[in-house]
C-alpha cells in the first residue's frame, strides 16, 4: 500500500476548505444565476468526500493506537481518533443541513455565500477538533464562528434572523475577548501554547493565580461555544431566529466542535496532575454541568414555541455533556467517561439536528411555531411526525433511538466517576425533558387538528435529510456499540 | 376396598349435574331438575352404600386423591392435596346431605318449575354446586381442602340466596351473605395458614395428622412432640395449649360464621330473601350444617383446649336463646323458621362445647329431618298463600292442607322438643351432656351457664313453635287467600312425607334418655361414632376431654331421666302458653303488649343496625378519608412537584430578558462569581 | 532593568477591565465593537509582555492573529449592524427584543 | 435454538406489517399474527426442559449469547433466555395479547392500523422484558415498554386520556432512572471483577461479595444504596404504596385492551424486576430490611383495598384493588419461604388473568352501556346474562375463590409469609394481609350488586342486547384459565418452585 505523505492526515479539514473555495470561484463564475442546484450538490459532494477519508483513516487506523497521533505543522494540528471522530460528526451534521438547506432556501439570493460560509464553518469547526495548540484552537474556533454570525443573520428581512444574529455576535464577541484574555493569561504563567508544553509548565508555574484565572477563561470560551452556563445567554435566542437548518447545525456541529476543543484542553494541557494545586475543574464543570442542565431543561419546560423548546433543550443537552468531563474523577475510568460525552454528541448530532430539520420543514409549510400549532399535525404527515417523535423520544432517553443508549452511558459515567450529584441532576432533568418533549408528541398524535392546515408539497431534500438523520438516529441504538468503542478508544488515547 | 373407590362419585355427580344444568339446562327436561335428582338420588346410594359398608365393618377410608400443589424436592415445603375421608362421621353426615338435597330437588319441581319461575338452569346449576360442595366438604381429608369447599358453599349461598336477582332484597340479602360469613372465613384461613405452619400440614387423619401432632405436642402427652411443632411454638414464643387455643378460635371464627352463631348470625334471617327449598337445604344440610360438622371433624383438637371449649358452649348457649327470643315476635312464617335454625345450630355449638360430641352430631342430624320438613312445609304453605309469609294472613289451613298440616305438625313436635319426636331425644341429650359435664369438671362454670341459657331456651322454643303452627294453621281463615289456598301437588307432598315419617322417628338411633332402661349398646348413634378411624372416634375425644380439657361427667342420682323431665315439662309449659295466648280462632296479637321489648326484638337487637352502621358509617367514611388523602395528599405530592417544576421553569425563563446587555452583565456575573470561589479556593491571591 | 511581569499583568487587567466596563454600560453597538476591541487588546499586551519576559515569539505571533481576528470580527459585526439598522431603524443593541424568556 | 429471537422477530414484523394494513383489516390481521408469538410462547412451555434459577447458574432453556458490543471494559450481550419465572409470565404476555386484540374489536373504532400495530410493539417489549438476561438489553426492552403504552393511553383513551398518559410515562421513566443508578453503583461496585453487564453475572457477583467500595462508599452502603434506588424504582411499576398514583389515572383512561395489558402485565415487570434484582442479587439487604417491605406489602394490601371501597368508577375499583394484589406479591417475595416466593410469582400469573379478565368484563358492559359508573346503571345481569355471569366468577376468583387461581396463588403467599423467620412479627404482619381478602370481598360485592343486579335501569337512547360473541369470547377463555391455574396450579407453580428454591439459600 502506498504510504500518503504525513500532510495528508489532515485531508478531510482541507477537503472542505477546497470546496469553500471551489464554490467561490463557481460563484463568481457565474454570479447571478440561480444555481442553488450546483452549489447544494457540491457542498454535499464536498463534504461526503470528506468524511469518506475520515471513515477510510478512522478504519485504518491514522493516528489512532497503536501507532502515535499525527502531529503537524509544529505540533500545531493533531490528527488522532478523537479529531476524525469528530469531524466525521461535524461533516454528518453538514451534509444533513445541506440536504435541507436545498429546499429551504429554495427562494433565497445569494445561495452561494449561504453554502460556502456553512462549509468555512464547518472547515473551522474540523480544524478544532484538531487543534494542538491554544493558537490553533483560538483560530480555529474564531473561524467557526465568524461564519456563524453571517448564517444566524443571513435572512436578511427577517427581523428575528437579525436580531438573532446580533446577539449572537455580540454575546461571541465578548466570549471570544475573555477567551483569547484566557490564553494570553495561560501564555503569561507558563510561557507556551503548545498543549503538551502548557501542561508541562503547568505543574511549576510561578504564577498559579494567573494560571488559574486563565483557565477558568479560557473555559468561558468553551462554554460559550457549547452555550453553557453561564455563557448560553444567546442560545435561545439565536437558535429560535436563525434559519432552522443553521439552528441544528450550531446546536449539534457547533456544540460538537466546542466540546473537543474543550476535552482536548483540559484533559491535555490542563491535566488534574498539573494543575492540582491551582484548580480543581472538574468540581467547576461539576457546578456547570448541573446549573446547565437545570436551566436548560426548566426553561425549556414551559414554552408555548416549539423551536425555543428546542434551543432550551439544546442547553440542557449541554450540560449533559458536560458530565464526560465533569466525572472525570481521579478514580473513574478516564476513557470511559469521556467516552461518553463523545458518544452522546454523536447521537445527538443526529437526533437534535433532524429534530431542528422537522421545525424548518413546518417553517416551510408555513404551519407555526406554537405547540398548538402542530396539533393534528400526524394526521397530514405522518413519516415526517414519526421522524420527529423519534427524534424526540430519543433525545428524552427512550429507546427509540441512540438517544437512550447515549444519556444512560452519561448516567453510567457519572456513577463510575462517584458524583452522585451530576446522576440526580440527570433523572431530574431527564425527567423534566421527557414531559416537554412529549408535550411536542402530543400535539402532533393526540391532539385533534383545527382544520386549517393544509400542506403543500414534500419538499425532497428536507425529507431526505429528516429521513436519514431518523435512519440513523434509530440505527445508532443497535449499532451503539461501534460508536461507543470508538468513542472510548479515541478518549483512550488522550487521557 | 372397591366399594370406596365410588366415593369420589358422590360428588361428582352433582358437579356433573351443575355443568349439565348451567351450559345445557334449557334443553334439558324440566329445566336441569331431572338431572339433579338423578345424580343427588346417586349421591345418596352411593353414601348409603358407604355407611352400610363402615357398618359391616369396614374401616374408615382415606385417599389422597389428588396433589395440587406438590412441595419441590429437597425444600421445607408441604403439599397440597384433595383427599377423601370416610368415616362413621362423614358417612352419615354424606346421607344427610344427599337426602335433603334429593328431596329439596323433588320439592323444586313443585315451588319453582310448577310456578314458572325463569332461569331454572341457573337454579337447578346453582343446587347441583351447592351439593357437590357441601359433599366435598363433608368427606375432605384435610382442613385447607375443608376450608376450600366451606368457601364454595359460601359462594353458592351467594349465588341462589340471590337468584331473584331482579329485586334489590334478594340480591343484598345474597352480599350480606356471603360478606358475614366472609368475616369470619378470614380467621378461619388464618386459623388455616397457622395449622401449615404449626404442622406442616393440614390432614386429619393419621398418626402424621395435624390433631395427633398436636395431642403429642400437649404437656402430659406420652408420645414425643414433633420436631416441627416444637420448633414453630419457639417461634411463636406460646406453650402448645396457648398456641392451639389461638388457632382453634381463628378456626372458630369460620363456624360462627357459617353456622349463624352470634354475632355473625345476622346473615341467616335475610337470607330468606332466597327460594323457600334453597332455604330448606342451606339451613338443613349444607351451609350453616358445615360449621358445627367443621368442630366435630376436628374434634380431637378442640379437646385440647377448655378455653376454646368453654367458649364454643358459651356462645352455643347464648346464641340458643338469644335467637329464640327474636323468633317470639316474627311475623312471617320463614322468619320464625329461620331465627329457630339458629337457635337450634347454639344448641349443637353447646353441645359440642360441652363435651357433648355424640350429642351433637344427633342434634345435627335429627334437626336436619325436621328443619328440612319446616321449612318445605313453610314452602308449601308459601304455594298456597301466592307468596304471602306473613301468618297473621293465615289461619285455619289445617283443613285445606292436610298432609303439610300433618307433616308440618310433626316437625314442630321435633322443634319443640314434645316426646318422643326425635327433637326431643337430641335435645335432652345436648343439654344432659353440658350438664353433667358442668357440675363434674373443674371450672365447669361457662358450661352450666349455657345450660341454663339453652334450658331457658327450651320454653320459648316450644312457644314460638307453636305460636307459628296456631296461628298459621288454626283458628279462622283471617284472608280471602287463606280460605282458598292454592294446591299443591304430588311433588311437594312427597318429600314432606319422608320427611315427616323421619322427623317423628329418627330419635330411635340413640335414646340417651332412657339409656338405663335400653342398655348402652342400644345406643345406636353412640356406638357408632365411638367406633370410628383410630384417634378420630367419640372414645378417644372422651380421653382426650378428661387428659387435657379436665372434662369429667358427673354421676347425676336419677340418671338421665330427670333433666330429661326437666325440658320436657318446659317445652310443654311452652306449648300450653302457645295454646292459651294463639289457640282460639282470633287469637290476638299478645306480643304487642311487649311494647318497646317487642320492639327491640323486631328489630334483632339492633344488631343489624350495628353492622350497618359499621359498614356505612365507620368503614365507608375512613375510606373516603383515605380517597381524599389519597388524591389530595398522595396524588398531590406527585402533582405538586410537576408544578413546582414548571412553575420553577417559568422563573428560569425569567432570567432570558432579551436585552443582550443584561446578558453580557450576568455572563459576566457568572465568570466573576465563578472566580471569586476558585481564588477562595484556590488560595491564588 | 526589566519591568516586573506583574505590572504587566495589572496593567492588561485594567485594560480588559476598562473594555467589560464599556460592554456592559454601552448600548450602541459600535460603542460596544470598540469595547471588545479593548478587551483584545488587553490579551495582546500579555501576549507581547510574557512573549518577551519567555524570550520567545510565540505570544507575539499569537497578538497579530488577535488583531487580524478584531478585524474581521469587526467587519462581521459592521454587517450585522447594517442589517440591524435596516431592520430595526436604530444600532441600540438593547432594542431588539422580540425574542425573550 | 432461536425461539426467543423467534417471537421476538416475528410479532415485531407483525407490528409494522400491521400499522401498514388498513384500517378495516388491522384487527383481524393483529390477532391473527399474535397467534404465532403465542403458539411459539406455548411450544416453548410444552417443551420446557430448564431448571434452576436463571440468575443462579440454573440451566436455562432457549437460551443464546450474543456479544453485541463491548464499551468501558463491560460487554453487552444478546443474552436471552427462560428459566421457571420467566417462562410463566412469557406465556401470560403472549396469551393475554391476544385476547386483549379480541376485545378491542369493539371499542377500537379510529386509527386501527395504528392501534394495533402499537399493541403488537407493546408484546413485543414486553416479551423482551422476560426473556432478557443481560441488563443493557432487558433495559431496552424495559424502557421500549413506555412509549407505546404512552400512545395507547394518549391517543385511544377516555377524556383525560394526556394527563394520564404523560403521568404514566414521566413517573414511570424516573423511576427507571432511579433504578438505573442503584444497578450501576452495584456494576462499578464490583470492579474489575465484571466484564459484562450480564445480570447473573452481576447477581453472583453480588452474592459472592465481590463487591468493592465505589468512591469511598463502602460495600455495606453500596449494597444499602443500590437496593433502596432499585426498590424505589420498582415499587412504582408495580405499584406499591405511596408510589401508585399513576395506576388509577392510566387504567380508567386507558382504553379496555390496554387496561388488560397493564394490569395484566406491566405491573408484573415491577415484582418480575423486584424478583430479579432486589430479592436475587441483594437478597442479605432484603432479608435485613424484611420488617419495611412487609410492612409496606401490608400497606399497600389495606390501603389499596380501602381506597377500592371509596370508588364508584368500575375500573377505578379494579386498578385499586390491583394495587392492594400486589401488596400480596411483596409480601410473599420478602418472606423468602418456598411458598412465600413461589405464591408470590404464582401470583403475578394468577392476578395477570383475574385483573384482565375484570378490566376485559367491565370493558363489555362498557361497549353497551357507555357507562362505569356504579349508580348509573343497575340490573345489566337481565341484559347480559353471560357478561354478567362471568364477571360474577371473575369477582369471586379476584376474591380467592378456591378452585380459581387466586386463591391457590393468595394462600400460598399467605403460608408462606406466615412461617416466614425472616420477617419480624410475620404472622401478626400476615393476618393483617389477609384482612384484604375480606375487604376485596366487600367492595366488589357492593359494585356488583348496585351495578349488575336489581332491576333494570339504565338511561340510553338505544337498546341493551347482549354482547357480540367476540367480545364475550376473550372473558370466557380466561376464565378457563382462571379455573384451570386454580385447579392445577402445577402447571406454573411446579416450575415456579424450582426456580424460586436456589433463591432461599445463601452464597451464589
Amino acid at each position: 500500500m502506498v504510504q500518503l505523505p504525513v500532510w495528508t492526515a489532515i485531508a478531510p479539514t482541507v477537503i472542505l476548505a477546497l470546496t469553500v473555495l471551489l464554490l467561490l470561484v463557481v460563484d463568481s463564475i457565474n454570479p447571478d444565476e440561480d444555481s442553488g442546484n450546483l452549489l447544494a450538490v457540491m457542498a454535499v459532494i464536498g463534504t461526503v468526500t470528506s468524511i469518506a477519508v475520515t471513515g477510510w483513516y478512522l478504519l485504518a487506523g491514522t493516528g489512532q493506537p497503536p501507532t502515535d497521533p499525527v502531529l503537524l505543522f509544529a505540533d500545531a494540528i493533531v490528527v488522532d481518533g478523537m479529531s476524525l471522530f469528530f469531524t466525521a460528526l461535524v461533516g454528518s451534521v453538514v451534509v444533513l443541513i445541506v440536504l435541507a438547506s436545498y429546499d429551504y432556501l429554495a427562494d433565497h439570493p445569494y445561495q452561494a455565500e449561504y453554502y460556502s460560509l456553512v462549509m468555512l464553518a464547518a472547515t473551522g469547526m474540523s480544524l478544532m477538533a484538531s487543534a494542538n495548540s491554544l493558537a490553533t484552537a483560538f483560530v480555529s474556533l474564531e473561524l467557526a464562528s465568524l461564519p456563524s454570525f453571517a448564517l444566524v443573520a443571513s435572512l436578511k428581512h427577517n427581523r428575528g434572523s437579525v436580531e438573532a444574529g446580533l446577539k449572537y455576535f455580540l454575546i461571541g464577541a465578548l466570549s471570544s475577548a475573555v477567551f483569547a484574555f484566557g490564553i494570553s493569561l495561560v501564555f503569561a504563567a507558563g510561557g507556551s501554547l503548545g498543549f503538551a508544553d502548557v501542561a508541562a509548565a503547568a505543574a511549576d508555574t510561578s504564577l498559579p493565580g494567573v494560571l488559574g484565572l486563565g483557565i477558568l477563561f479560557v473555559a468561558g470560551g468553551f462554554a460559550y461555544k457549547t452555550a453553557s452556563v453561564p455563557f448560553h445567554f444567546w442560545a435561545p435566542d439565536a437558535y429560535e431566529g436563525a434559519p432552522s437548518p443553521i439552528s441544528a447545525f450550531l446546536s449539534s456541529a457547533s456544540k460538537a466542535a466546542g466540546f473537543v476543543l474543550l476535552f482536548r484542553v483540559f484533559v491535555e494541557a490542563f491535566p488534574q496532575t498539573a494543575v492540582a494545586g491551582t484548580i480543581d475543574w472538574v468540581l467547576a464543570f461539576q457546578v456547570l454541568a448541573v446549573v446547565t442542565m437545570t436551566v436548560g431543561n426548566f426553561a425549556a419546560a414551559t414554552q408555548e414555541n416549539v423551536k425555543r423548546m428546542l434551543a432550551y433543550s439544546s442547553v440542557g443537552h449541554a450540560g449533559y455533556v458536560l458530565i464526560a468531563v465533569a466525572a472525570l474523577t481521579t478514580d473513574a475510568n478516564r476513557s470511559f467517561v469521556l467516552g461518553s460525552g463523545m458518544a452522546h454528541l454523536l447521537v445527538y448530532g443526529f437526533m437534535n439536528t433532524g429534530a431542528f430539520l422537522f421545525i424548518a420543514l413546518t417553517e416551510y409549510w408555513d404551519v407555526g411555531r406554537t405547540f398548538e400549532d402542530f396539533n393534528g399535525l400526524a394526521k397530514q404527515a405522518p413519516f415526517a411526525c414519526a421522524a420527529m417523535t423519534v427524534f424526540l423520544f430519543s433525545l428524552a432517553g427512550l429507546p427509540f433511538g441512540g438517544g437512550f443508549l447515549s444519556k444512560f452511558y452519561l448516567l453510567m459515567a457519572s456513577v463510575n466517576g462517584g458524583v452522585l450529584l451530576l446522576a440526580v441532576a440527570l433523572v431530574v432533568n431527564s425527567a423534566l425533558s421527557l414531559y416537554y418533549y412529549s408535550r411536542v408528541v402530543r400535539a402532533m398524535w393526540l391532539e385533534e387538528p383545527d382544520g386549517t392546515l393544509e400542506i403543500q408539497g414534500y419538499p425532497t431534500g428536507l425529507y431526505a435529510a429528516i429521513a436519514v438523520a431518523a435512519v440513523m438516529t434509530v440505527l445508532l441504538l443497535p449499532a451503539f456499540g461501534p460508536v461507543a468503542e470508538m468513542a472510548n478508544a479515541a478518549a483512550s488515547a488522550i487521557v | 376396598m372397591a366399594v370406596f373407590d365410588y366415593a369420589p362419585a358422590i360428588a361428582v355427580l352433582p358437579l356433573a349435574a351443575f355443568a349439565l344444568a348451567l351450559f345445557g339446562g334449557r334443553y334439558l327436561p324440566k329445566r336441569g331438575a331431572i338431572a339433579g335428582i338423578a345424580a343427588t338420588g346417586g349421591s345418596l346410594v352411593l353414601s348409603l352404600w358407604m355407611l352400610v359398608t363402615i357398618a359391616l365393618g369396614a374401616d374408615p377410608h382415606q385417599q389422597t386423591l389428588y396433589t395440587f400443589v406438590a412441595g419441590a424436592d429437597g425444600v421445607a415445603s408441604v403439599d397440597l392435596s384433595f383427599g377423601i375421608f370416610i368415616d362413621q362421621l362423614s358417612a352419615l353426615m354424606l346421607v344427610i346431605v344427599s337426602l335433603i338435597s334429593l328431596l329439596v330437588h323433588v320439592f323444586s319441581l313443585g315451588y319453582m318449575n310448577d310456578e314458572g319461575e325463569t332461569g331454572l338452569p341457573r337454579y337447578y346449576a346453582g343446587l347441583g354446586l351447592f351439593t357437590f360442595s357441601m359433599l366435598a366438604f363433608v368427606f375432605s381429608d384435610n382442613l385447607l381442602m375443608s376450608f376450600m369447599f366451606f368457601e364454595l358453599v359460601g359462594l353458592c349461598s351467594f349465588l341462589l340466596i340471590g337468584f331473584w336477582f331482579r329485586d334489590d332484597a334478594p340480591s343484598s340479602a345474597a352480599k350480606k351473605a356471603f360478606l358475614v360469613t366472609r368475616f369470619g372465613d378470614y380467621f378461619f384461613l388464618i386459623g388455616v395458614v397457622a395449622v401449615f405452619a404449626t404442622f406442616g400440614t393440614t390432614a386429619f387423619v393419621g398418626e402424621e395428622s395435624f390433631i395427633a401432632m398436636a395431642e403429642h405436642a400437649m404437656p402430659g402427652s406420652e408420645a414425643a412432640v414433633p420436631g416441627v411443632v416444637s420448633d414453630w411454638l419457639g417461634v411463636v414464643g406460646l406453650s402448645a395449649s396457648q398456641w392451639f387455643t389461638v388457632v382453634g378460635l381463628l378456626v372458630l371464627g369460620g363456624v360462627i360464621g357459617k353456622s349463624a352463631q352470634f354475632p355473625l348470625h345476622t346473615w341467616l334471617p335475610d337470607a330468606m330473601e332466597g327460594p323457600t327449598p334453597v332455604s330448606a337445604l342451606i339451613h338443613a344440610a349444607t351451609m350453616v350444617a358445615a360449621g358445627v360438622y367443621l368442630v366435630a371433624r376436628m374434634y380431637g383438637f378442640y379437646a385440647l383446649s377448655p378455653t376454646a371449649l368453654g367458649i364454643i358452649a358459651l356462645v352455643g348457649g347464648f346464641t340458643a336463646l338469644f335467637a329464640a327470643t327474636m323468633a317470639l315476635v316474627k311475623q312471617e312464617l320463614k322468619q320464625v323458621l329461620a331465627y329457630s335454625t339458629i337457635s337450634q345450630y347454639g344448641y349443637m355449638m353447646l353441645a359440642l362445647g360441652g363435651g357433648g360430641y355424640v350429642a351433637a352430631v344427633f342434634h345435627l342430624t335429627t334437626h336436619a329431618a325436621f328443619k328440612a320438613l319446616l321449612f318445605l312445609g313453610a314452602g308449601s304453605v308459601i304455594i298456597a298463600m301466592h307468596h304471602n309469609e306473613n301468618m297473621w294472613d293465615m289461619g285455619g289451613l289445617k283443613d285445606r292442607m292436610p298432609v303439610t298440616y300433618a307433616t308440618f305438625l310433626a316437625g314442630s313436635l321435633a322443634l319443640a322438643g314434645v316426646f318422643p319426636f326425635a327433637g326431643f331425644w337430641s335435645k335432652d341429650e345436648v343439654l344432659f351432656e353440658t350438664l353433667v359435664h358442668g357440675l363434674g369438671s373443674t371450672g365447669g362454670t361457662l358450661l352450666l351457664l349455657g345450660y341454663a341459657f339453652g334450658l331457658l331456651a327450651v320454653v320459648f322454643t316450644a312457644l314460638y313453635t307453636f305460636r307459628m303452627v296456631f296461628l298459621t294453621f288454626h283458628g279462622d281463615a283471617r284472608t280471602d287467600t287463606a280460605e282458598d289456598p292454592e294446591p299443591v301437588r304430588w311433588n311437594v307432598k312427597l318429600p314432606l312425607a319422608v320427611l315427616g315419617v323421619l322427623a317423628t322417628v329418627v330419635g330411635v338411633i340413640n335414646l340417651g334418655a332412657v339409656k338405663k332402661i335400653i342398655g348402652e349398646s342400644n345406643l345406636f348413634l353412640h356406638e357408632w361414632l365411638f367406633h370410628g378411624a383410630e384417634g378420630l372416634n367419640g372414645e378417644h375425644y372422651e380421653e382426650l376431654l378428661h387428659d387435657f380439657a379436665g372434662y369429667t361427667a358427673a354421676e347425676l342420682p336419677g340418671g338421665p331421666l330427670a333433666p330429661a323431665a326437666v325440658s320436657l315439662g318446659l317445652a310443654l309449659v311452652g306449648v300450653g302458653l302457645a295454646y292459651r295466648l294463639y289457640g282460639g280462632a282470633d287469637p290476638d296479637p299478645h306480643m304487642l303488649k311487649l311494647g318497646s321489648v317487642r320492639t327491640t326484638l323486631m328489630n334483632n337487637y339492633y344488631l343489624d343496625e350495628f353492622q350497618v352502621w359499621l359498614a356505612m358509617s365507620v368503614t365507608a367514611p375512613v375510606a373516603r378519608v383515605a380517597d381524599t388523602f389519597d388524591q389530595g395528599i398522595v396524588d398531590g405530592v406527585v402533582n405538586g412537584i410537576s408544578s413546582v417544576s414548571l412553575l420553577s421553569g417559568d422563573r428560569f425563563r425569567e432570567i432570558q430578558t432579551g436585552i443582550v446587555t443584561n446578558y453580557a452583565a450576568l455572563l459576566t456575573l457568572g465568570l466573576t462569581l465563578l472566580v471569586l470561589v476558585f481564588a477562595l479556593a484556590g488560595g491564588w491571591f | 532593568m526589566a519591568i516586573q511581569p506583574q505590572f504587566y499583568l495589572l496593567l492588561s487587567a485594567g485594560v480588559f477591565c476598562a473594555g467589560l466596563f464599556g460592554v456592559l454600560t454601552r448600548s450602541n453597538a459600535l460603542m460596544f465593537l470598540m469595547s471588545v476591541e479593548l478587551m483584545l487588546n488587553a490579551a495582546n499586551i500579555n501576549f507581547v509582555a510574557f512573549s518577551f519576559y519567555y524570550g520567545n515569539v510565540t505570544g507575539q505571533v499569537f497578538s497579530l492573529f488577535v488583531m487580524g481576528l478584531a478585524a474581521a470580527e469587526v467587519a462581521v459585526g459592521i454587517g450585522i449592524i447594517l442589517v440591524l439598522y435596516r431592520n430595526f431603524g436604530d444600532i441600540d443593541v438593547t432594542g431588539p427584543v422580540t425574542m425573550r424568556r | 435454538m432461536v425461539l426467543v429471537e423467534g417471537l421476538i422477530g416475528v410479532t415485531l414484523v407483525s407490528a409494522f406489517a400491521v400499522i401498514f394494513a388498513p384500517d378495516r383489516y388491522a384487527g383481524k390481521l393483529a390477532t391473527g399474527l399474535s397467534l404465532i408469538p403465542l403458539a411459539g410462547s406455548l411450544f416453548m412451555y410444552a417443551n420446557f426442559a430448564g431448571s434452576g434459577n436463571a440468575l443462579l447458574g440454573g440451566d436455562l432453556a432457549y437460551e443464546t449469547t450474543v456479544t453485541w458490543f463491548e464499551v468501558g471494559g463491560y460487554g453487552l450481550n444478546w443474552h436471552v433466555g427462560v428459566d421457571g419465572i420467566s417462562l410463566p409470565l412469557l406465556v401470560l404476555t403472549t396469551i393475554l395479547t391476544t385476547l386483549a386484540l379480541v376485545s378491542s374489536w369493539t371499542p377500537i373504532d379510529d386509527r386501527e392500523s395504528q392501534f394495533y400495530g402499537l399493541m403488537l410493539l407493546l408484546e413485543v417489549a414486553l416479551i423482551g422484558v422476560f426473556t432478557a438476561l443481560d441488563f443493557f438489553l432487558w433495559f431496552v426492552f424495559w424502557e421500549g415498554v413506555l412509549i407505546p403504552m404512552y400512545f395507547l393511553i394518549g391517543v385511544w383513551g377516555g377524556p383525560r386520556r394526556k394527563y394520564a398518559a404523560i403521568k404514566f410515562l414521566v413517573y414511570t421513566n424516573v423511576a427507571s432512572l432511579i433504578m438505573f443508578i442503584g444497578l450501576f453503583a452495584l456494576v462499578f461496585g464490583l470492579g474489575d471483577s465484571l466484564t459484562s453487564l450480564d445480570i447473573p453475572a452481576i447477581a453472583q457477583g453480588v452474592r459472592g461479595g465481590e463487591l468493592g467500595a465505589l468512591a469511598g462508599v463502602q460495600p455495606e452502603t453500596l449494597k444499602l444504596g443500590a437496593f433502596l434506588a432499585m426498590f424505589a424504582g420498582f415499587a412504582v411499576k408495580v405499584p406499591v404504596v405511596p408510589f401508585h398514583t399513576w395506576l388509577p389515572d392510566a387504567h380508567v383512561e386507558a382504553p379496555t385492551p390496554v387496561s388488560v395489558v397493564l394490569a395484566g402485565v406491566l405491573l408484573k415487570m415491577g415484582t418480575y424486576a423486584l424478583l430479579r434484582f432486589n430479592f436475587t442479587m441483594l437478597a442479605d439487604v432484603a432479608r435485613d430490611l424484611a420488617l419495611p417491605i412487609a410492612a409496606i406489602g401490608v400497606l399497600s394490601v389495606i390501603y389499596g383495598a380501602m381506597l377500592a371501597l371509596a370508588q364508584r368508577d368500575l375500573k377505578r375499583v379494579v386498578a385499586y384493588s390491583s394495587i392492594s394484589s400486589m401488596g400480596y406479591v411483596v409480601l410473599g417475595l420478602v418472606a423468602f419461604t418456598p411458598h412465600g416466593m413461589g405464591g408470590a410469582t404464582f401470583q403475578m400469573i394468577s392476578h395477570g388473568l383475574i385483573s384482565g379478565l375484570m378490566f376485559m368484563a367491565v370493558g363489555v358492559i362498557y361497549n353497551a352501556s357507555h357507562t362505569r359508573m356504579v349508580g348509573d346503571m343497575s340490573g345489566m345481569a337481565d341484559r347480559m346474562p353471560w357478561t354478567v355471569g362471568i364477571f360474577v366468577a371473575a369477582a369471586f376468583g379476584y376474591m380467592g375463590l378456591p378452585l380459581m387461581s387466586g386463591f391457590a396463588a393468595e394462600v400460598l403467599v399467605f403460608i408462606g409469609s406466615f412461617q416466614s423467620t425472616v420477617i419480624p412479627f410475620a404472622t401478626v404482619l400476615t393476618a393483617l394481609a389477609m384482612f384484604g381478602i375480606v375487604v376485596v370481598a366487600g367492595y366488589l360485592l357492593w359494585a356488583m350488586q348496585r351495578t349488575l343486579f336489581g332491576s333494570y335501569s339504565l338511561e340510553t337512547d338505544y337498546e341493551v342486547g347482549r354482547a357480540p360473541v367476540h367480545d364475550v369470547a376473550p372473558l370466557a377463555v380466561l376464565l378457563v384459565l382462571v379455573i384451570t391455574l386454580g385447579v392445577a396450579p402445577d402447571l406454573f407453580y411446579a416450575m415456579i418452585q424450582d426456580a424460586v428454591d436456589p433463591l432461599l439459600g445463601g452464597g451464589v
